[in-house]
């Protein structure tokens, strides 16, 4: 018996349906108590394409959707028994339609079980309504995993009920009964997955990397939200437009993304929180106003959820090819500050952080996440969205009191001000005394456009101290973190944080030991802590979903010896899997026992 | 409190500005002081939005809270700002290059979604700070140095493109009337909603073409501002769209209030459910663990 | 005596007509056979603002207009003296028009000569026209350096017959007689400057690096421009707007950036050899399209001439700030070629290159310069803009025979097909047989729409494949050049060629040797080359005109042992002066003596 | 030379689109083969550049070159194709939201330059590819995934902006009415200039509120195509605008063929000199040098 730990796979076409049949077991999974995360799949079509959505549940907390092997597959059409019967582990499940095919050949595999209901023509015939064969077949696993099946039957009417109403909720009520009949009546169970009630159950959330981003922002005081549609990150603007008004916020849906950039800016400038969000394509439009930003020293957030690029890329799959342009990008010198959360719970924090480091640094702060992050749900304990204590730092944003102050001791108030730290007092329009020019020419410290060669260097030196000293040496910025320990050193950032997380695990039980780094501020690097890392290893694996080794290739700008950097690399718009990694650390190891 | 004594166009004194002498814009800078005095707004009140170009240096000139940004990027910066702080005045000045041609699509957008601010360009019908190249207004056929064989598209025309997309405040000044100037930007200022001002402003070093001489031969007030008369309703948008091709189609360039619509909510109105985000708290309030609920 | 080397600044208002002084000085020193090179220094105002312009003249071969010092200045007011004065050599001479006000106080030195002339009251009340007092100080320069009168007075009368017409002709022949006269009765000349004919002249060109470029791509085949005007680089626009419909090429200025590259890319797409053109703001707004032409594969130029940034910055002043930018800038895996011309001769010879590049690797190259090569005049041997050789090498364009030969043969024509050096065989709309899609999605072969990983993960590398290895590999980017040798070495690109150079001469005439790496290809680069180069040397000091030290940074990505490598920046909108560099070589070979 | 035969719709087919069952975006498809068939323009001598959104896809499914670029860029792509090759039949397509939010100014510059090529939005009022989002001709108040509680900014009428800068062939079909689809497309490829055509194409997935039957009761043919009559010059563009402000006003949308200007010369014919880029030669002539002397 495998208790408690399935990956299930459901794969159709856009518009099957896939994905509330994963929504609805995940409801039944959580109330049992269990550990829950996703692995959307999907493709950039509306309906007919072949999509998947991965579901995994477990007794002990898991942070990635994608493992290497599928415990169960349920496909609604061959095609997808084709493109997943690879992924299903010895001993697995297919649980297929076979409305319409029947399977043979290549797709009958010895070593796992089969179970075929014909979904769509029960949904057809019995019910007469065949989108619901979605809900039939949560009925089956329902019964296949040997879940309690009045409870099942509660937690599924209930969400119905609670979200479309009676009729609906009855309708899909039946269809339910009618899969876990089907499954009991037809089907004998042989593979070895169950799935109970955990013992010690803790009060969670189920939420996607979005969700816990936009109510992270929200938290943190963002009050003014412009975006331009994109995946993946719709779902904030779509978030953020339902909630922000209820806190007093304004949501703008631009016409472009150099509009809501812009709009955003403009927003920072008169004294609001505000976040602009974006994928790849709209990143590299808003690449011009991002260096007005850092010249005009206003802050602003950058939410840059990333996906397979160039171009358009791969629009609905997962990348961290944007690393180069959110370092690098735009012409001048433009230093900013780049930060990545690894999980869901850093969505949270960090948007709220981003918000600190934005106005105590007067300066655009990039919130670089991706698509597994960002469209993925997670399960989390509640007390780790944790708005107790939250603390907001306007940094040196003057209020009327201290400006009158400053004025009444004949100081004149000047927005640019030269100072130590390169961080100047702010005001705000509408303040009486604080008048200055938001200037995107170089300009004097009260904002007058200066081509003065002095002044020029100086304010240029200024905004490059604030962030590559004042900032760094800071306790603001989020701390790269290390865990496990080993002399073989795993780098990553973002969501591969739970692959390789996993994969750490993994190696552990074959008492292979290694450490690993997660960059938490991708820009400007913590170097101290990032060369000794790698001076503690024999070699480290850099990790990361781009072709160029972008990351990889920003370390050795700033560590010396680069024959201990290796990176593993993987672009094909689906995420590593743990296994990926542990085996890149076995090749790093035999390797080690050869040399040494 | 203090008695508030009446503001001076000299209140809003800055720095002397680099323009040519002559130039178009020191007329606009000067109507825009004496509107807001006028209107008794006091400088730390106003936010003055501005693009790039000659006509964008105006916020450098003006003393008020500036906002001195890239090329064509005015209006959403302005417009959020309106969203944020109602309480501001916000003025977005730019030329015709950044409003019309790189800025084109935020005009178009600006107008639809009729926020409070009042937008003036300064309109020279050529490319002033990178020295002569054509704009998307000047005349077929016109020799810039960027057409060294005359211009070949034809001309945009502002204010059918402001009249068209909702605006509800669109107006024409010319730089040569300066006194007539203040009285269409109070107007524009103290109409709730977008407003929209062209200001002819003659480009004296590079449009040695469209000059205040040319200008006067071809301007026809449409209103009462200069002599003129308005025989149409200024209130009836498709009255007014047929006056503007009227004049026109008799070689002239309108000139004065052309539109006015009232009683339309202005955009922020809209956009803000209660309270104004500078007014809103940056604590989150007991309903969001109530939100949060959802994900359970 | 200082026989035939001598540096000049005009400096005035924007207004004041500095650059015409330079201009007709420069045609008569060109007349007597110098070698000339200017420094433009303006301000981003059309009137009122200081500016200035320095030209040099030599018997031998210049190639940068800035010098440490000035020889003479001629100042048309007074803050144009205080600007300035610092600049003046010991010995050297200011000629100040003294119409409006005394010079006093700081402005009078001991150790350098002045002349005085009224040239506004002059120009005003002896010629009545007050712009006109810039060809008076011609006529008193002319008359300083002992040039013959005669001679200067028909190139002048002549430039301005062909140029302006008979009545403006005379009246400006009449104000260089005033000018040389007023000198002659009222200056006693003290200075050793002079400027004679130089004894073997040969034939050149004086002509701006943007018109060389321009010229350039003409030569290289460009029959389509399309562009936003933009500091520095509009004379390109202008040039091209005049010159290419002469060739049966079109340009269009376009309503904004994204709109020009998209022009371009569509032209050439249609098979026509296209560029654009733009500076730092505009880069960053053409970002997301660069990656469109990674993405499909398309051939075309784009012409960045860089500015001091970030945002508006400094529209008119010089700066090397876009290094990031123009390699890494865009979201994805998007490689592209950069090169570099360093002089006036490379700014025509790589309009050529860029092209081929473009269309044999069927990709984005990037033309990268900056204001002191785009705007200023330089002369150049006419044998130098050689025309003969110029190859037109289209790479895999196939011709409509070759289609029908390869489609008889039965092979299915397939735009994107995977090869092994990466590249494909390109055809044009029109031809028929060759029908494809230019797809900013990932595609497959025949440019369809797909997101299977296996192609996905192979269109990718094909598209790294050809720019890293194939193009780098081969003979076809400019390769880097090595001058001197020492075991310092210096390495710099674009515009720092000249000072380089410059400091080179001057260090070599102390003894102290170094060696130069010429960069210019700065993507991807030659690291073979390169390493070796930092291997042989004891330190090598890159040299660049940014704040952040990108190009040194780019280098340590690639280069191991980060502790041989120095920069050398500056930032504050003037180009290097040779001392500078010089300096800093002393610097670094003094650290060397008490190390070693 | 061979006998040409008459091409076939058929002739156009290539992958099988992946629209979803219904869409409008299929008639648009068809009625473009159709068209293109018709006129007997073969598939290589066609360019379809299209924008990004679901509309974006249709140059995958018909047999043409094909430039699927980025969002909201598909008009400088067209225009510059067909500026060096005017031989090439140019079309573009995309939606709504490529056309008139991000790619609103692209769209009035094309309009202004007049150049000869056939740009067809389908309008379904929403953003379909990424799932339901307001356009910028969704209506006020409309509840999208973007606007839960509903649309504040007044829509955009993209028939009004063509008309107001200078588009010399402004249509309007209806995806519901495919039989008259190919008719006006085929007026539209044939009309020398920019030819601008909006076509309302119900997303049947997304947008629950403009639906088929929806836009059967509120359009209005302001031609004979379907049981309409033309009561005004299609000619005179002040009487199309007319024409068009009236339908507005009955709560009416105006399709048909609204104008046609003829005898402006279309835009490639004032860039082209003498031969277009295609054509011309990529050595240097004999006059070079002659330029070149200039700097000596
Ligand atoms: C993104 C970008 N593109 C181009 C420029 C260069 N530029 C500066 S001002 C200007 C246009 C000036 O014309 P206009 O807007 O009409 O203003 P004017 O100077 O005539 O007042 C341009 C193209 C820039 N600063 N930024
Ligand atoms: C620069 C950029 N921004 C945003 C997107 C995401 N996106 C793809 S399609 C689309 C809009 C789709 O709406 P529409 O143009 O109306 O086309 P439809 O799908 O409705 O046919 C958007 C915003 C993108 N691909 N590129
Ligand atoms: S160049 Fe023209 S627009 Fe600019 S300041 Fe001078 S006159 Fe005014
Ligand atoms: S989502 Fe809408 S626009 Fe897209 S294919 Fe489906 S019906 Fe058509
Ligand atoms: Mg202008
Ligand atoms: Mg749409």
């Amino acid at each position: 018996m495998i208790k408690n730990d399935i990956t299930i796979r459901v794969a159709g076409r856009a518009g099957d349906g896939s994905l509330t049949t994963a929504d609805i077991l995940s409801k039944v999974f959580k109330n049992l108590g269990l550990w829950l995360v996703t692995y959307k799949d999907f493709p950039s079509n509306i309906r007919g394409l072949p999509t998947n959505i991965t579901l995994r549940a477990n007794e002990k907390r898991i942070y990635y959707g994608r493992k290497d092997k599928l415990d169960y597959l349920l496909a609604f059409d061959r095609k997808n028994v084709e493109l997943h019967i690879d992924d299903v582990i010895e001993n697995g499940v297919i649980i297929y339609d076979n409305s319409n095919e029947e399977l043979t050949g290549e797709l009958i595999r010895k070593d796992i079980y089969y179970y075929y209901i014909p979904l769509q023509s029960i949904a057809k015939n019995q019910l007469g309504l065949e989108v619901i064969k979605n809900i039939i077949s949560v009925g089956a696993i329902v019964y296949l995993l040997g879940i309690d099946y009045e409870r099942a039957k509660n937690i599924i009417y209930e969400h119905f009920l609670k979200t479309k109403g009676q009729k609906i909720a009855d309708k899909n009520l039946e269809a339910f009964n009618v899969g876990y009949n089907y499954a009991k009546e037809n089907i004998k169970k042989q593979d070895n997955y169950i799935v109970e009630e955990v013992e010690e159950k803790i009060r969670t959330y189920f939420i996607m990397g979005n969700e816990a981003l936009a109510f992270g922002a929200i938290a943190g005081g963002c009050r003014f939200y412009a975006s331009y549609p994109i995946t993946p990150a719709s779902e904030v603007l779509e978030i953020l437009s339902e909630e922000l008004p209820k806190y007093g916020g304004v949501v703008v849906q631009a016409e472009d993304e150099i509009a809501s950039i812009n709009f955003a800016l403009g927003a920072g400038y008169a004294g609001v929180r505000a976040m602009t969000g974006t994928s790849g394509p709209g990143m590299s439009l808003k690449t011009e106003t991002l260096g007005l930003a850092v010249m005009n020293e206003t802050p602003i957030v950058i939410y840059l959820s990333q996906r397979a690029g160039p171009s358009t890329g791969l629009p609905t799959k997962v990348e961290q090819s944007d690393i180069y342009h959110a370092i690098f990008g735009g012409h001048g010198d433009a230093p900013r500050i780049v930060i990545a959360p690894g999980n869901v719970k850093e969505m949270f924090e960090f948007a709220i952080i981003a918000f600190n480091l934005a106005e105590k640094y007067q300066t655009p702060v990039i919130l670089l996440a991706d698509q597994v992050l960002a469209q993925n749900k997670y399960t989390i304990p509640i007390e780790e969205i944790n708005i107790k204590d939250i603390k907001i730092e306007r940094g040196k944003a003057l209020t009327q009191e201290e400006l009158n102050e400053m004025i009444s001791r004949g100081e004149k108030y000047l927005r640019y001000k030269i100072t130590q730290d390169g961080i100047s007092p702010r005001t705000i329009p509408g303040m009486e005394g604080g008048i200055f020019t938001a200037n995107s020419n170089e300009h004097e410290e009260d904002g007058y456009t200066t081509e003065d060669p002095k002044k020029r260097s100086q304010m240029l030196e200024k905004r490059i101290r604030k962030i590559y000293q004042t900032a760094r040496n800071s306790n603001d910025l989020p701390e790269d973190l290390i865990f496990g320990e080993g002399d073989v050193g795993l780098i990553g950032f973002g969501f591969t944080y739970g692959p390789i997380m996993e994969s750490m695990e993994r190696l552990e039980k074959e008492n292979i030991k290694v450490k690993f780094l997660q960059i938490r501020t991708l820009w400007p690097l913590d170097k101290e802590k990032i060369n000794s890392f790698i001076d503690s290893c024999y070699k480290v694996i850099v990790v990361e979903q781009n072709a160029q080794g972008q990351f990889s290739n920003v370390i050795k700008m700033n560590y010396s010896n680069h024959e201990k950097i290796e990176s593993l690399r993987k672009y094909d718009g689906r995420g590593f899997t743990p296994g990926d990694i542990v085996e890149k650390v076995k090749e790093v190891i035999l390797q080690e026992a050869k040399e040494v | 409190m203090a008695v508030e004594t009446k503001l001076k166009p000299t209140d809003f004194d800055s720095h002397f500005p680099t323009w040519c002498p002559g130039c178009g814009d020191f007329a606009v800078l000067l109507g825009l002081k004496k509107a807001l005095a006028e209107l008794n707004i006091k400088p730390h009140e106003v936010v003055v939005v501005s693009g790039i170009g000659c006509s964008g240096k105006l916020s450098d000139y003006i003393k008020a809270y500036g906002f001195h940004g890239i090329h064509g990027r005015t209006m959403p910066v302005a417009q959020a700002i309106k969203l944020v702080n109602p309480n501001l005045t916000v003025i977005a000045v730019g030329g015709d290059g950044d409003g019309f041609a790189i800025g084109g699509n935020h005009f178009i957008h600006a107008c639809r979604r009729n926020i409070d601010i009042t937008y003036i360009v300064m309109d020279n019908q050529i490319y002033g700070l990178t020295k002569g190249q054509a704009s998307p207004t000047s005349l077929i056929g016109h020799i810039t140095s960027s057409t060294p064989y005359g211009v070949k598209d034809s001309p945009i025309d502002p204010i059918m493109i402001a009249l068209s997309n909702g605006a509800t405040f669109v107006a024409r000044t010319f730089s040569g009337d300066g006194a007539i100037i203040p009285k269409i930007f109070i107007e524009g200022i103290k109409h709730k909603g977008f407003s929209f001002i062209d200001d002819i402003s003659p480009c004296v070093t590079f449009n040695r073409f469209n000059t205040y001489e040319w200008y006067r031969e071809h301007i026809e007030y449409v209103d009462e501002s200069k002599g003129g008369k308005r025989d149409y309703n200024v209130h009836d948008r498709l009255e007014a769209i047929d006056k503007v091709k009227e004049v026109k189609s008799r070689g002239k360039i309108p000139v004065g209030i052309i539109f006015i619509e009232e009683g339309v909510p202005s955009g922020e109105t809209q956009y803000i459910k209660d309270i104004p985000p500078i007014k809103s708290s940056l604590e989150i309030k007991e309903e969001y663990l109530e939100y949060l609920k959802q994900f359970e």
